[in-house]
């Protein structure tokens, strides 16, 4: 479903990680570790196509990824249903009834997107995912500001419904998510600054 | 019993609930009369032809375009100080109904310009300062419907609304200043010596009654239908709370 | 019956037709609205009633 | 369509350019002075500035809201293409702000005293520009989009391009106003809405891409 | 003082203001035609609407950055007082754009053809007059701070207000352009001036209080 | 230093929470804790006086309070080292040296706040709480994208030299801090919708 194959990445043009390379076939997840600024959200951003990588290439069937940050793309003035249906849309899908139930969003249908605390932001940030229907997940600390029943909800859901029927995540967290996943440490891939090749003003050194 | 007891909004419905048909009813008897009386019943002036007919809008609307500015004002006011719900939106309320009174004023204003001035629009003080007038009402309208908080919208409408009284005030002195006008002097008011005939001077009085009384009619219906939105916005609120604690 | 407005009549008559018709809009609206949210409060109520 | 129902719903509505190109019209001879004669002069070249501005001023929301969110990297990598996607957005601005200016500019033509035979075609020539307007200005907003204080820089980078369109457009009204033919100047406009229309979408779309890296 | 350094360092530069100013009086001769005569007899009109509209365009920046970043609630419970912050905003927004304006505009008079006695007076009148621009839109741009798509919102809030000092300024520089006397609008204008600079920063801390709860 | 009694809150005209009382003296911090969208946010925001209560009182020395949430107040174009300088400003003092060790900011001294990873802008938040010296800290969820590593040496950083020196902190988290505080759940606080009074609808019921 998702090859990596020795992919260097750099940020602000100083490279960054070199040489991650792994493979998740359908049903499975990956879970990033590494200390803040190692790499992991530029490596999700250029697995996700947004920046090129610096060497290495990411394999993945056309359309199947998705990528899901911090802020996900929540209008403040639609409520929390017409954020999910207009996400819906833009996929050419429509909302599934049980998106409310997986992510307890029931009792905020008619809220404003605006008007939502920080942990119920982030649910309809993750409830997006439920809906947009793509296999391979790539999120970047999906829990943040989550209180301990919804990570575990969310663990669950993406246990059950996603890895369960074939998806495939990888996921940065600094928090333990109760996952049955392989952890990769990126803390030995981090770019050498006298061997790595390729930043954008490598030609001047 | 003080009078900041009808600034309860449960009071206020009561009280105002009888009062609306009446003052529909009274505002359209004294405008059919007034306007019928006007247009069918009186002569041509000489200089303006038949065209002085057009003063039985004209007057009242630009009269309430002000007016209800003014209302608005005191009502913000009150809002501010006292922080009575109904004020603040009976000040909304009365929003739109002050625009369309400002739109009619200019609209027959420009009509009449065309065959007195020959022109549709000069900038006249007096239809200028009417211009930015409306400038004032659609800001303060689109305020109120930018934020979503009642009470932060009440709150910096109200603001909004004391400093642009200051400002409309300078504006009209600054617009004095920059042009001198075509425009008719007030010679509505009673001692001046060359007043409106009297033939046109009582069916006038009775429109302006009608203006007024519709003016009144609107704002207390306005009123009532924004604290009935109010309410439901109340009541779905605390259903969702108790169904969230459920 | 119909007074004669000599070479003004369009104009009086327009302006007229322009007052009374945004009045009448306004009207109009306000009652619109009027009826629409007395009918979801009346629905409100019943749903949430104590 | 879809994409332009999208669109509109995601920005939300403009609406408000109409309301500043009026005011900029209104403030005009507060500046100049109420002479008749000077505002019939200037009229039509007032009105396609104040078009013009309204348009710009408008453009920063084009993308910004959805930079600030995040939409943005989540459209660029949903199955929409991004050119259709900027396209969207230029066709909401024009429904949004291009299209209610030409339907105000004739009310805010006789504020400024302009001759009677010039309504028609200065009408015609802000229907023919206005779309050309919000086309390079959907490209001026994915070049600034990543950037605080993008605003004016846009606007530096977008005046220049619209300088054509201005001329164009103003110099159909304006030989109107004289009674003088205008067809030229009209024709140049429609080629310049279709090549912008035609081509920015694209343009747009490598900004908004590099921007996003 | 060191609030006026603060809000400039925090606010960022907006410079770009002039640069539009520059703009605008560029783009009036292709909207308006090349006469001279035509264009010295608007010139001070235009080059105050510019300045104005200059003005305008950079005041949304004034709050907003402090919003998204969430500076405003920690200024706010910080030992400055919020109008002294709204304050130093305007001040900071006066230098980084009324003050660059106010130097400009000569050079750019000379574009659109300014007859030469209007020069000291039109300078003059900026000067006395672009403080109270900033004043007035610190006020503008704290009622708008929390609203997206603020932008056109404080345009049409704002420019009302500005009318009486537009008026003012330009009747001044129009005054001096025909050899008129012009020292009754230059007194006017410095009396808003005070005026706003005492008033408004207390109405602007009132509506950042409101928006900040 | 900070009285809390029978606070009670509401957001957007919704009363959200009542009766809420504590009491912190010197070098002491509590711990809020609940599910999302309980109040945490609205409680801190209430007694740093963003905010005004709907009933209670809070009692604290004047200008002693200070309240940091997700938003720091980062200005994405200043350095790391000019975004403290300004804040040190505002409050008027100057840097301690001692910040740039204490939240491992040394190597970023010289970076653009715009440039920072997730953890790293985090660390720079916390920062701004060393440099203006106030005494009682309102922390909303202050180690949200931060690495175990760093959540430790911000709890070590708030029990020696904030609690130690007599400084008072009320947290809101779903993390374990690892610090040795009581907790406070408001679950039990939550307003009851039909007894509550003072919401700004209230008039309307
Ligand atoms: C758009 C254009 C116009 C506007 C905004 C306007 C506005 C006003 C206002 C504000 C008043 C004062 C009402 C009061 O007494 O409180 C008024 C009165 C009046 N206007 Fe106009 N006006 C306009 C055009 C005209 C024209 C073209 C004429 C006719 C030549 C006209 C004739 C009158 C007369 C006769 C009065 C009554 C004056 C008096 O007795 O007080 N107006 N108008
Ligand atoms: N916009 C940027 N410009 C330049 N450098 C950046 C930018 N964003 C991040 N960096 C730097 O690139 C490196 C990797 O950042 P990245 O955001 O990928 O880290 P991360 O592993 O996601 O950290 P965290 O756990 O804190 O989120 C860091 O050293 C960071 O300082
Ligand atoms: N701006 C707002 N307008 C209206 N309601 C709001 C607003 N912000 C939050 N709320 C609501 O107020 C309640 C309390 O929100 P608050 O942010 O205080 O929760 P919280 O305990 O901080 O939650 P979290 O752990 O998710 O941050 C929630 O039900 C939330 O939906
Ligand atoms: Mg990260
Ligand atoms: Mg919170």
């Amino acid at each position: 479903m998702l090859d990596v194959r020795g992919l260097a990445v750099a940020r602000g043009g100083v490279p960054v990680l070199e040489g991650v390379s792994f493979r998740l076939s359908a049903g499975a997840a990956l879970v990033l570790r590494g200390p803040n600024g190692i790499g992991k959200t530029t490596l999700l951003r250029t697995i996700a196509g947004l920046q090129p990588a610096l060497a290495g290439e990411v394999e993945a069937e056309a359309e199947t990824l998705a990528y899901a940050s911090h802020r996900d793309g929540i209008k403040a003035t639609l409520t929390v249903a017409e954020n999910l249906a207009f996400w819906a849309e833009v996929y050419g899908r429509t909302v599934p009834d049980d998106v409310w139930e997986a992510f307890d969003l029931h009792d905020l249908r008619d809220r404003m997107g605006g008007t939502l605390s920080a942990g119920q932001t982030r649910r309809l940030g993750l409830a997006r995912l439920g809906v947009i229907g793509r296999r391979v997940l790539l999120l970047d600390e999906p829990t943040v500001s989550l209180d301990a029943a919804s990570v575990r909800r969310f663990a669950g859901w993406l246990a059950e419904r996603h890895l369960g029927a074939g998806g495939v995540a990888v996921i940065a967290t600094h928090i333990d998510l109760g996952l049955d996943a392989p952890e990769l440490d990126l803390t030995p891939y981090r770019a050498d600054p006298h061997t790595a090749t390729g930043g954008s003003d490598e030609a001047f050194l | 019993m003080s009078i900041w007891e009808y600034a309860n909004p449960k009071k206020f419905n009561e009280t105002t609930a009888p009062l609306v048909p009446w003052l529909f009813g009274a505002a359209c008897l004294c405008l059919v009369v007034g306007l019928v009386w006007g247009f069918f019943g009186t002569p041509d002036a000489e200089r303006f032809e038949s065209t002085v007919k057009i003063i039985y809008l004209h007057v009242p609307s630009a009269m309430m375009a002000i007016n209800a500015w003014a209302m608005m004002l005191v009502a913000s006011l009150i809002w501010l100080i006292r922080r009575h719900h109904v004020s603040a939106l009976a000040a909304r309320a009365a929003a739109p109904v002050g625009l369309t009174m400002t739109l009619i004023a200019l609209l027959t204003g420009a009509i009449w310009g065309q065959p007195m001035w020959g022109t549709w629009w000069a900038w006249d003080p007096r239809l200028t300062s009417f211009l930015i007038l409306f400038l004032f009402y659609l800001g303060y309208m689109a305020l109120w419907e930018a934020i979503d908080d009642p009470d932060t919208a009440a709150d910096l409408t109200s603001v909004l609304c004391m400093v642009g009284s200051v400002f409309a005030i300078l504006s009209r002195y600054a617009v004095n200043f920059w042009n001198q006008g075509l425009h008719q002097g007030a010679s509505l008011s009673l001692d001046a010596e060359e007043n409106v005939a009297d033939v046109f001077w009582v069916p006038l009085l009775v429109c302006i009654a009608g203006f007024v009384l519709l003016f009144l009619a609107l704002v207390l219906m306005r009123t009532r239908t924004e604290i009935a939105a109010r309410r439901i916005r109340a009541l779905e609120a605390r259903a969702r709370a108790v169904e969230a604690r459920a | 019956m119909m007074p004669d407005l000599g070479r003004y009549a369009a104009e009086v008559l327009w302006s007229y037709a322009g007052g009374l018709g945004l009045l009448a809009v306004l009207v109009g609206l306000s009652v619109r609205r009027a009826r629409k949210v007395a009918a979801r409060l009346a629905e409100a109520e019943r749903r949430h009633a104590r | 369509m879809r994409d332009l129902r999208l669109a509109i719903r995601a920005g939300g509505g403009f609406g408000l350019g109409l309301a500043f190109f009026l005011i900029v019209v209104v403030l005009v001879p507060f500046g100049v002075g109420p002479e008749r004669e000077v505002l019939a002069r200037i009229a039509p070249g007032i009105l396609w500035v104040a078009a013009l501005l309204a348009a710009l001023l408008s453009l920063d929301r084009l993308f910004a809201l959805d930079w600030e969110d995040g939409s943005l990297p989540l459209l660029a990598t949903a199955p929409l293409p991004l050119e259709g996607v900027a396209l969207a957005k230029a066709g909401a601005h024009w429904v949004t702000t291009g299209l209610p200016l030409t339907l105000a500019a004739p009310a805010l033509g006789v504020l400024l005293n302009l001759p009677g035979p010039a309504f028609g075609p200065l009408t015609l020539s802000l229907a023919l520009g206005t779309p050309a307007l919000s086309a390079i200005g959907a490209f001026g907003a994915a070049l600034t989009v990543g950037l605080r204080r993008g605003g004016l820089l846009l606007s530096l980078l977008v005046l220049p391009l619209y300088v054509p369109v201005l001329i164009f457009g103003a110099e159909a009204a304006r030989r109107a106003a004289e009674g003088l033919p205008y067809a030229t100047p009209v024709l140049m406009l429609a080629g310049l809405a279709l090549g912008s229309l035609a081509l920015m979408p694209f343009a747009a779309a490598v900004a908004l891409r590099v921007n996003l890296r």
